[in-house]
């Protein structure tokens, strides 16, 4: 029983990891119709930043400024923004494909940089040794994994809660705007341009975030969690609960979660135990069915996006 | 910067120029970025591969090498084979998934979809036949001098000839022939194509069996010439998207050139001593196309 | 059966479902014929060609070439069945060559009958002949129009309609443009022109209809109606009639 | 209050609107009326700002104008609508209103979150508006409803409710009956009439002529790029010269 609760909370705090990197990726995609498929260079560069300053000082690799981990989550976070800050000034007056194609490029481009800049980011080896928070508690597994997962409820909460109020006010409205057609938001007196690099930028700093977080709660990273499959795991994830929608990125997130870790364990299980090391490959597989299944069947989603914008349309009632 | 490093950039830049034919014909048509295009080179790969052993087992003595190649008439006829399979595979993934998207008209949707279909093929592949290398042949090849400083192996030398026949088919079949030129007249207009009784719907068809197959191509000379891996295409991906807006979606000289552009700078990179940052540079010259000149080299069309 | 090449039958169609732009319109035209197609902004011309042309969704009525139905056909087999359409605007494919542009026409026979149809239409436009190299996005307004109608004829229609060819071209080439449409004529094809320019094509029109709010209000001989106060008053009789409704 | 002095617009050696001057008195309403590429577009788009002049000056108020963008114009006070009008159509047709408001507080990121109580009053205050504007245009039952349910009449409703939410002294319009079944055409017609009584002064462009007839009692009309008449409408009906600037080609 206990185990099971502790095996809940790790899932869930798991699960709420990728939540905010659905919030990110709902901002830019769901809110503002930017094509972004980099969102796992966007998580590594907060995950390697927080990294970086938080690890104790290790010969032969630039940082170890063993600073607290909240700053690294800030500094994170900031990274993340910057640079999603910096390929949106290139890249967002371009047509969305070729949005996409830069946004991949950017993800290839910082996995390199991940691989190879040993002496900054420990190369294919990672960082290792870097400080969780609660490492106090790590003997007492429940303890330790509730703690985790108040605190990323705690952070995806107040997460939650701002990205609605920014969405759901008239700056929501504008990005909305803007996604429905540029031209008619202009002509009203709205610059899509700076609409646009604000929802990009925060966008990215969220994902940021998320990979610090999800950094600090394993205590290692390397180049391997940062392939193109995480990025495909979040687009499934707010494409199945429904973009547009941060509720249905959360519910897409934590339900694509327990489809990706039940299918885990039922391949682990029923596979053969020569073909158990392939097993993470059909996994990919299985969602990547689910995907073009919603794609086609349900494109809205789960929830679907709501229909009115502003919530003070809705704290005054029906229109 | 020696010959040895313009010969290989100029191997690269044809093997990333084979590969983007396919995508820029398939890009202007279908009128998306379709990433499952690296894929279908992976597949095209392995399909020629399976092919090739399943007929070693059947003809006897027909694995035999060529010489001077290191590869027999099996993979000769597996090739072609391959070629139809993969262009029947991307046939169906149309049918089965681009097909209804396309009719809802949201071209984006169809980004996601390439993207999900492209991980999700690749890791079918992945599963089947393991993540590790393979090859045609095991065979030892010694590179023969060329010019002073220049070595190329036979098969590398074949790989340059088939990407010029290839390109140059290509062009004749999009210049000289009917279906060629109903194709062109799509991708510049579809619904003036609809006007002078062309079949665009069938055109679509043709066009993803075309790339299907010019993907294959492009698979097993990069496995000839590199070596067969689940991601060798993904990995080829962004420099062929490279190549492809470089030269101007749509045109296959264009294809080539960009190709060759990028084969170069990367290996001009390697030469600079980035090796391990090879594929990033194809990402900064794509970023210096879309700053520069989105159309492309010889792209007119602001599309 | 009909004696009319083309005949269109209590046509309704419009982009969107609740809004349709044609509303009931017919019209006929025979081989032989040049009919033009008047009327004032927003009358819905444009649209009606392009429904008969099938790239605009019919919701009711019947189009038909020689008696044949043609109502619902997909636009890529009209011209199969003789019907050629020229639209208004981006007309010539212009990254391919004038030659290219001609030989596109599915249709058009193999070998020596394309070649011989190809010929023809360069004696027709005599000025396309020295560009057949040339991409059509170097050619002129004048010469893309022409390009665009020698690409019709390549398929030999029964039916050609022509969309405002007049549109962006100067007096003397509209001119030159439609006295190749009476030499198309006289080779038995019916035209069906559509115009602004009523000065223009009631000059070489054999018989004329005005399209007012998405149906025919007028029909007579090309002739007389320049000079028919009907047709004034169907353009700007609003402004006189409306007024006595203004007053209050 | 509406003036336009020497107006020109070549395009390469297209003169698409060739030294034209009228003025427009406060209050007033005037139909502009011509045959097609007549320039009439044109002249619209120079008023409004979407395009420049090659030569001229446009004056609102007495203000030289001709050199602000769009947006600088509507602050002015000049609104126009869309020909095809562009709702957003996935958004509900009050927020199509609201987001017509200009400067709003709550456009800016920050103050979503740090100054929550400006934004909920303003949002409160511009609710208000869009409200009553929405029910002047007889659209309040669909307040509610996705834009893209609106026919096209209602669309154009919609377009003249967020062109009146800037609250503009004077109103560009673009043929805001075209496509319009006639029934919902006599009310937008009534409410344009209603806007006018209200003091804001009105140009339409429209190829309808009933309703510039029923409108507006001066009418100008335009052909190849020039003034061809102004006057009356019943005058201008029964004048040969326009009648034959219709029927295309030049005047004989």
């Amino acid at each position: 029983m206990i185990d099971l609760l502790g095996y809940a909370a790790f899932f869930l705090t798991t699960a709420l990891t990728y939540a905010i990197l659905c919030l990110g990726l709902n901002l830019q995609w769901g809110m503002t119709g930017l094509f972004n498929v980099g969102v796992a260079g966007f998580a590594a560069v907060g995950a390697y930043v927080s990294a970086l300053l938080t690890t104790p000082e290790i010969a032969g690799r630039l940082g170890g400024f063993d600073l607290p981990i909240a700053l690294g989550w800030i500094a994170g976070a900031a990274a993340a923004g910057l640079c999603a800050l910096l390929v949106g000034a290139i890249t967002l007056r371009l047509r969305a494909d070729y949005l996409a194609i830069t946004t991949f490029g950017i993800a290839v481009a910082i996995d390199l940089f991940a691989l190879n800049a040993q002496s900054i980011t420990g190369g294919p080896f990672g960082i290792g040794f870097i400080p969780r928070p609660f490492i106090a508690w790590a003997g007492r597994p429940l303890l330790f994994n509730g703690a985790h997962l108040l605190l990323t409820g705690g952070v995806a909460l107040i997460l939650f809660w701002a990205l609605e109020r920014a969405g759901r006010s008239p700056w929501g409205r504008v990005l909305r705007a803007i996604r429905e057609d540029e031209t008619a938001a202009l002509a009203l007196g709205k610059s899509a341009r700076a609409y646009r690099l604000q929802a990009f930028a925060l966008g990215g700093a969220v994902m940021g975030l998320a990979g610090a977080i999800q950094a600090h709660y394993i205590g290692f990273i390397s180049p391997l969690n940062y392939v193109s499959a995480l990025t495909f795991l979040v687009w499934t994830m707010l494409i199945v609960g429904g973009s547009g929608n941060n509720a249905g990125a959360v519910v897409g997130a934590v339900g694509v979660w327990g489809l990706w870790s039940a299918s885990g364990y039922l391949l682990n299980t029923l596979l053969a135990s020569q073909y158990q090391a392939r097993g993470s490959s059909l996994q990919i597989v299985i969602i990547g069915v689910v995907l073009a299944v919603i794609l086609v069947l349900r494109p809205r989603g789960l929830l679907g996006e709501r229909r009115i914008v502003s919530r003070h349309l809705e704290e005054t009632g029906a229109p | 910067m020696n010959l040895q490093y313009l010969a290989d950039g100029l191997l690269l830049g044809s093997t990333i120029g084979l590969g983007a034919i396919g995508l820029t014909i398939t890009y202007s048509i279908l009128r998306f970025a379709n990433f499952t295009h690296g894929d279908m080179i992976s597949w095209g790969a392995y399909f020629a591969l399976t092919v090739a052993g399943l007929l070693g087992g059947i003809v006897a003595g027909a694995a035999v090498p060529l010489a001077p190649f290191s590869f027999g008439w099996t993979v000769v006829v597996a090739t072609l084979i391959a070629m139809a399979l993969t262009g029947l595979l991307a046939l169906a993934l149309d049918q089965l998934l681009f097909r209804r998207l396309r009719r809802r008209g949201s071209a984006i949707a169809m980004v996601i979809a390439s993207f999900g279909a492209s991980l999700a093929l690749r890791s079918l592949l992945e599963f089947v036949f393991t993540p590790q290398p393979t090859y045609f042949s095991t065979e030892l090849q010694f590179a023969v001098p060329i010019a002073r400083g220049l070595r190329l192996t036979p098969d590398q030398i074949a790989v340059l000839g088939l990407t010029l026949v290839l390109f140059v088919a290509c062009h004749l079949w999009l210049t000289r022939s009917q279906i060629g030129r109903a194709m062109r007249a799509t991708s510049e207009n579809p619904s003036l194509a609809r006007v002078v009784g062309i079949d665009v719907d069938r055109v679509v068809r043709i066009t993803w069996l075309l790339g299907g197959s010019l993907a294959c191509a492009s698979g097993v000379m990069t496995g000839l010439v590199v070596q067969i891996r689940p991601y060798m295409g993904f990995d080829l991906l962004l420099a062929l998207f490279a190549a492809a807006i470089l030269g101007g979606i749509g045109s296959v000289p264009g294809a080539v050139l960009g190709g060759l552009i990028v084969g170069l700078a990367e290996s001009l990179g390697v030469w600079a001593g980035a090796a391990d940052y090879r594929e990033a540079i194809s990402f900064l010259v794509l970023i210096a196309i879309l700053l520069v000149r989105p159309t492309g080299l010889f792209g007119s069309r602001a599309r | 059966m009909s004696a009319f090449a083309l005949e269109v039958a209590d046509l309704w169609a419009g982009y969107e479902p609740d809004l349709p732009i044609l509303r009931g319109a017919s019209i006929r035209a025979a081989a032989g014929e040049i009919v033009v197609l008047l009327g004032p902004n927003g009358a819905g011309k444009s649209t009606l060609v392009k429904a008969i042309a099938g790239l605009v969704a019919i919701s009711a009525g019947r189009t038909s070439l020689d008696g044949a139905e043609i109502t619902h056909l997909p636009a890529h087999l009209m011209v199969r069945h003789g019907l050629a359409y020229v639209p208004q605007t981006d007309n010539v494919f212009v990254a391919m060559t004038v030659d290219e542009n001609l030989r596109l026409a599915a249709f058009a026979g193999a070998g020596a009958e394309r070649r011989a149809r190809t010929e023809s239409v360069y004696a027709l436009f005599s000025e396309l002949a020295a560009q057949r190299r040339r991409p059509a996005g170097h050619l002129s307004g004048g010469q893309r129009q022409m390009l665009a109608i020698g690409r019709a004829l390549m398929v030999r229609p029964r039916v050609l309609i022509l969309d405002e060819p007049s549109a962006g071209l100067s007096p003397r080439l509209v001119e030159t443009v439609f006295a190749k449409l009476a030499e198309i004529r006289a080779g038995g094809i019916a035209i069906l022109l559509v115009e602004q320019n009523a000065r223009a094509a009631l000059a070489i029109g054999d018989r004329a209809y005005v399209l007012v709010e998405g149906r025919e209000r007028h029909e007579g001989p090309a002739a007389s109606l320049w000079h028919d106060p009907e047709v004034a008053r169907l353009y700007l009789g609003g402004l006189a009639a409306g007024d006595s409704e203004s007053t209050p | 209050m509406l003036e336009a002095v020497g107006v020109s617009k070549h395009f390469g050696g297209m003169r698409a609107v060739d030294d034209v001057s009228f003025r427009i008195e406060r209050g007033q309403i005037v139909g502009l009326i011509g045959p097609n590429g007549a320039g009439k577009t044109t002249m619209f788009d120079l008023l409004a700002g979407a395009q420049r002049p090659s030569a001229g000056s446009i004056l609102i108020d007495g203000v030289r104008v001709e050199r602000e963008a769009a947006h600088r114009r509507l602050a002015r006070g000049l609104g126009r609508t869309f020909q095809i009008p562009r709702p957003f159509a996935e958004m509900t047709v009050i927020e199509n209103v609201l987001l017509a408001a200009p400067r709003q507080a709550g456009e800016r990121l920050l103050w979503t979150w740090f100054r929550p109580g400006q934004v909920a009053r303003e949002e409160r205050e511009n609710l208000d508006r869009a409200r009553a504007l929405l029910d002047f245009l007889n659209l309040s039952a669909l307040a509610g409803e996705p834009a893209r349910t609106l026919s096209g009449g209602q669309r154009k409703l919609l377009e003249l409710a967020r062109v009146l939410m800037a609250e503009p002294s004077a109103i560009l319009l673009d043929e805001p009956t075209a496509g319009v079944n006639r029934t919902l055409r006599g009310e937008i017609l009534a409410r344009i009439a209603e806007i006018n009584r209200r003091g804001v002064t009105i140009l339409i462009v429209e190829h309808d002529m009933e309703v510039i007839a029923r409108l507006c009692p001066r009418v100008i009309v335009m052909a190849q790029g020039r003034i061809l008449r102004e006057g009356a409408p019943a005058a201008i009906a029964a004048d040969r010269e326009v009648v034959e600037a219709y029927l295309g080609g030049a005047p004989a």
